[in-house]
């Protein structure tokens, strides 16, 4: 309609469809694209893992948090598919922009959890270098992260490089200002970025149809480039359409959107009682093992005989030690000097600030506090 | 009614506001069956429907702009924000236009509407969960600024606010939710422009507010029994300042310190010292001293209890006025 | 594309196309469309006679300005279908919210433009009552009406009213949150809003290529509401389509989209200099008779025989004394006493302020300034 | 260089900083082919090319959430504000993300950006074209707040902000662009924490910056005539202020005003009488006053000069400090 009245050319959904067309109505890999995708036996193998140890270091979160070792937890559980095949789906060279729950994005880009975990101890507010791991640091203030990752891929543009950033964030983010400028600016710039919304139908307390009018991935048309809606709760599908989305940014073609629809299993954080807001029965429909992503992973390896137990008992144990490795890096981690509070805040500090850090320490060591 | 937490004040003013005037409404992210992640607005959806008390997305600029909004359409709507830097994407809505619509409308619409915010530290939080942002507030025109330090002001500020045909910000100190009073209730509106002396002393005012208000009678009474007689007064109006209340004490005591979360740079304080250092400059007997934060980021909540004033840091202020 | 996944049933773009339909490819009114909306001669006439005495009032405007009696003017000149159209397609018991361009809507609702233009001279920021003419004020901040019309049109579906609110704003609004975030409440809540972009394609000096990704019509879509995009500059098409989308709206069906597309003939102030980013051949496809929204209403009168001379000398002589009028009322406005710049910042102002207030009025009287 | 406009003289500095440094980037609303609507980044997108100086979408959130995402990327950022009033839609990357970055990443990651910010007063406008928001930055920390009040300072303070590793919200006196001076360029950096004695006197200091400075020199200028000999401190840097200069001229002087175009309650001027009037305590022979605006949303343009300071309220209030 109305398209004499368009005056400039710009990318429209349709123009390139060919990431929409990697998914049937359900949001699942087509049979055709899966064997495009060409997804070895290893590679499957390898989500399959990081799942695992992903859930249990969720596990190992709640438990800790419930032993009054973590201030608290925020579960991904539910999540896994989405985290575990986005990240893995990215080149290394590529970067990872977080949203507060992508624990497991972190976990698979080789950060050590019982590090991260420090942050939920209340020890410091970022426990890792981000050029270490082309990893971003977690951000609370919801939404905001989503320009952020727009900006440095403006920058890889025009750096000339081969990268494509991913950004992580919730369905209730889209609500956001931010985001929606992030949408824009990314379009206006072409900016090779993968927009992935972890849609698990809650904000906190807010179901998805309070939040969001219309549907997420129809959004993306608006700001003319593609949009896509996956089964969230397929690790296949998501590895593969935003490994296909992000070699779409990598070659210059603009943004992709991915929304993955699974759901929040779980309490919001530890601090949150889902019982005031929804029922057991809420969660029925995404208990089964057809919704579990471990689960279909499991099933999907089984038809290609790609899993048995000896791996499955493999993985299960390493889980185990890796949860008990983050523990264990968790309380023995020590608490920075609390003085380094004021070498952090600037890289070129004024001497006033010096001085404040100065008066701060001697007081300390008169109170002789903690 | 025995024992009310402040939470529970907020509560309670809450649903009588909602019961006295139909045109009261109450809208944030998860005030809903939820009841506000501090459980303020607890029942109330329940009570009241859906179109008093409602969940919103989550856009903290478009929940002032409703609010605003639905003011002009004579409503009388009472917005919540989740956290205090949660409320800095309001930050353009609130001054450049909720601030300022009475003023553009040549006084024909009133904004007759109240923005709750939990502010302030010492709940062991992450990042972004105990901020101070009476500062961002205080100092835009157009706006008033109160917080309440114990569940008996919280019911009769919150009333307050709510009657009164102006924006009101309305900071909620959230390390006090818990803390617990014997209130009458109902009980009238308070005023929004008025500090209180909450303990009478000789020898130096503190002045506080919020949740540093229980801190200075805290240290007051540490002071007592060390000797030393303090006043504690609490500001409850943080834009405009009572200067009569705050100068009528320190003329008596001649000496006074200022204790709040927010860093001291550009704080409350500053404006409080150099009011009253500037009226009292031959009544003072020592320098004002202010308590507060570093110029920092607000810390991890590990160490926050190191930078926020407590009786210790309180008195020891104290003691350089008394040693000036 | 992934249906199946839809977890809540909302209204789709595609539900409730009826609007869109309204127009052709090239955004006018389709003949069937034009049948239905029956507008008589009469009212044709009074949208020409408006858009005559609104582009007069906007010459003035400039030559006040140059005179130096405004100390700024916006024309908008190219807006007048846009405006007028949208203005009197409204009851008068719906509301409009407008941007600061929107001074036709203003004189169409019946403000008296010598007193509006007090704001430009410097004597106050807001020069009408808004409830007496049904009018919000003019908002400078780009983009922040747009969510103040959705709130006050939640109030009006609270009340149970049958009314409609309409909001301008020009194509870089669109880039803002507010926009989005006002967009997406206005979805979720079912308000009564119709959301009117002046597309003039510059936001000052940036093409709307640099300002937009994809088309905003297209981005309705995304918030489960209808979006129509119309020739801005065929006022009886303006009018039919906010006319049907009000209906729309005070009938219970939720927001619309009216993208208007004109352009912006004028600088985009009097401090403007466009010389510096377009050239006189960016302009020449939009200086036709055929986009002149006063000749192309004319022309459609002329068809229906409803226009002659008579008519067309009565209205510009009307519009004449309309300027002389305004032009009038403004040089005798005589500004406020500069106290009430201190009554007018609260209801109920605190005593601090009315302190500083007799402080200002007795250094005044002393000072004998001004 | 002869008769340098302070416009121009930022545009000399942005010219040199993307000339010596190709990772300068400089970008917003209308900086391209206009070269912004005060022109300060005229002929920059012609010379250095579009994907150095370029037009962004209208959304200063995201202009500064750019800022942040390139910084990380290893360019240096400049970023346009095109009016006071219009950054407050940043305000959230600004406080949340901008300020906090730098300590969130341990210090891994350096926030070397700067946020251009045209503000003041008394140039006619319409609403919202005449704030001084200098308050809600400063209080801020983890951000650096410098204001020049001169095409020299303008020049050298900009290169030095660009090549500072933290982020600076650097505040141009909007007022003042046209404002001429003879300048040597290339002139080497400013640092960015340095107040500067810009007269000298004897009887009471004028502390000033940005647009009040020549207010205050004139004020001197015509204090001189009347006899009163006045020293002026240009504070340059807002955050963090420079102290140590400002109380070796008031211990010479000990009287002081200090004058800005924001309200007085809660202005900057709060935090130096604090700092002063404690540390200086015996030192004042009256206590410090104040000139700036009311408790108000800024006026109409036609009332704008009845609210700003000019040197008969600057004289007047060195009359109070001298008659007490
Ligand atoms: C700007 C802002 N407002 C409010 C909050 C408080 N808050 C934290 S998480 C959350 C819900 C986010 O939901 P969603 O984006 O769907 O992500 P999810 O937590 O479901 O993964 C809210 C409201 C916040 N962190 N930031
Ligand atoms: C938040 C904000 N940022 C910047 C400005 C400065 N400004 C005023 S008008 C304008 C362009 C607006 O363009 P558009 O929305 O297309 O409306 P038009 O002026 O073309 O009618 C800009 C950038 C502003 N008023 N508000
Ligand atoms: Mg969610
Ligand atoms: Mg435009």
């Amino acid at each position: 309609m109305a398209k004499a009245l368009h005056t400039h050319p710009q990318a429209r959904e349709g123009d390139d469809n060919s990431i929409g067309s990697l998914v049937d109505a359900h949001g699942l890999l087509t049979p055709e694209a899966e064997r495009d995708a060409a997804v070895s036996d290893d590679q499957l193998r390898e989500l399959y893992r990081m799942m695992v140890i992903c859930r249990r270091l969720d596990q190992e979160g709640l438990n800790l948090q419930r032993q009054g070792e973590l201030g608290l937890w925020g579960p991904y559980v539910g999540h896994e598919a989405a985290q575990v095949g986005a990240a893995l789906a990215m080149e290394s060279t590529d970067w990872i922009f977080p949203y507060y729950r992508d624990f497991a994005m972190a976990v698979c880009r080789g950060i050590d959890p019982g590090n991260i975990l420090t942050i939920f101890r209340g020890l410091t507010h970022g426990a890792w270098n981000p050029y270490e791991y082309r990893f971003a640091p977690f951000i609370i203030p919801v939404g905001t992260q989503v320009p952020h990752a727009v900006g440095f891929a403006v920058g890889c543009k025009f750096d000339h490089e081969q990268t494509a950033v991913l950004v992580g964030f919730g369905e209730g983010a889209t609500s956001t200002g931010d985001w929606h400028e992030a949408m824009n600016f990314a379009g206006v710039f072409q900016a090779p970025v993968v927009f992935l919304c972890e849609n698990n139908q809650w904000a906190i307390s807010v179901p998805v149809e309070e939040q969001i009018a219309g549907r997420i991935v129809d959004r993306a048309a608006g700001y003319g480039f593609p949009g896509v809606r996956v089964d969230g709760t397929d690790v296949l599908t998501v590895y593969a359409v935003v490994r296909a989305a992000a070699q779409h940014a990598r070659q210059g073609h603009g943004p992709v959107l991915v929304e993955s629809v699974a759901y929040r299993l779980q309490a919001h954080t530890t601090s949150d009682d889902p019982t005031r807001y929804r029922t057991d029965a809420d969660l029925d429909p995404w208990k089964g093992s057809d919704k579990d992503p471990i689960e279909r992973c499991a099933e999907r390896l089984r038809q290609r005989n790609a899993y048995d137990d000896t791996f499955a008992v493999a993985v299960a144990q390493e889980a185990e030690e890796r949860a008990s490795a983050m523990r264990q890096t968790l309380v023995a981690a020590r608490p920075p000097h609390p003085e380094s509070v004021f070498d952090l805040v600037f890289a070129n500090p004024p001497a006033s600030l010096m001085r404040e850090r100065d008066e701060f320490t001697s007081s300390l060591e008169q109170g002789g506090a903690e | 009614m025995t024992g009310v937490t402040l939470g529970k004040a907020l509560n309670l003013a809450l649903h009588d506001a909602l019961q006295s005037d139909s045109r009261v409404v109450m809208f944030g992210e998860d005030v809903g069956n939820l009841g506000g992640v501090f459980r303020v607005t607890d029942g109330l959806q329940e009570e009241f429907g859906r179109e008093r008390v409602f969940n919103t997305p989550l856009a903290e600029a478009t929940i002032a702009a409703l609010a605003l909004g639905m003011a002009m359409k004579g409503f009388r709507p009472v917005a919540e924000m989740q956290f205090d830097a949660f409320s800095y994407p309001s930050f353009q809505q609130v001054t450049s236009n909720i601030a300022k619509y009475h003023t553009r409308t040549g006084g024909a619409v009133n904004m007759q509407l109240v923005i709750r915010i939990p502010y302030g530290g010492n709940i062991g939080a992450i990042e972004q969960h105990s901020e101070s942002p009476e500062t961002y507030y205080a100092h835009t025109a157009g706006l008033k600024v109160v917080t309440p330090s114990t569940p008996a002001d919280a019911y009769g500020l919150l009333l307050g606010a709510i009657k009164d045909p102006d924006p009101v910000i309305f900071l909620e100190p959230k390390a006090r939710y818990w803390m617990r009073q014997d209130i009458d209730i109902p009980a009238p509106p308070l005023p929004l422009d008025r500090a209180q002396v909450v303990r009478e002393g000789r020898d130096a005012t503190l002045i506080a507010y919020g949740p540093t208000v229980q801190t200075a009678l805290l240290a007051a009474e540490q002071g007592e029994s060390e000797g030393v007689s303090l006043e504690v007064v609490d500001l409850r109006s943080l834009s405009p300042l009572d200067m009569d209340t705050l100068a009528a004490s320190v003329r008596k005591t001649r000496r006074a310190v200022v204790v709040h979360e927010a860093p001291v740079f550009m704080g409350l304080g500053a404006e409080i010292v150099a009011q009253l250092m500037h009226d009292l400059f031959d009544v003072l007997e020592a320098p004002i001293e202010r308590v507060g934060n570093a110029t920092i980021p607000y810390p991890p909540s590990r160490f926050e209890k190191l930078f926020l004033p407590d009786a210790d840091r309180i008195l020891e202020a104290v003691d350089r006025t008394r040693e000036y």
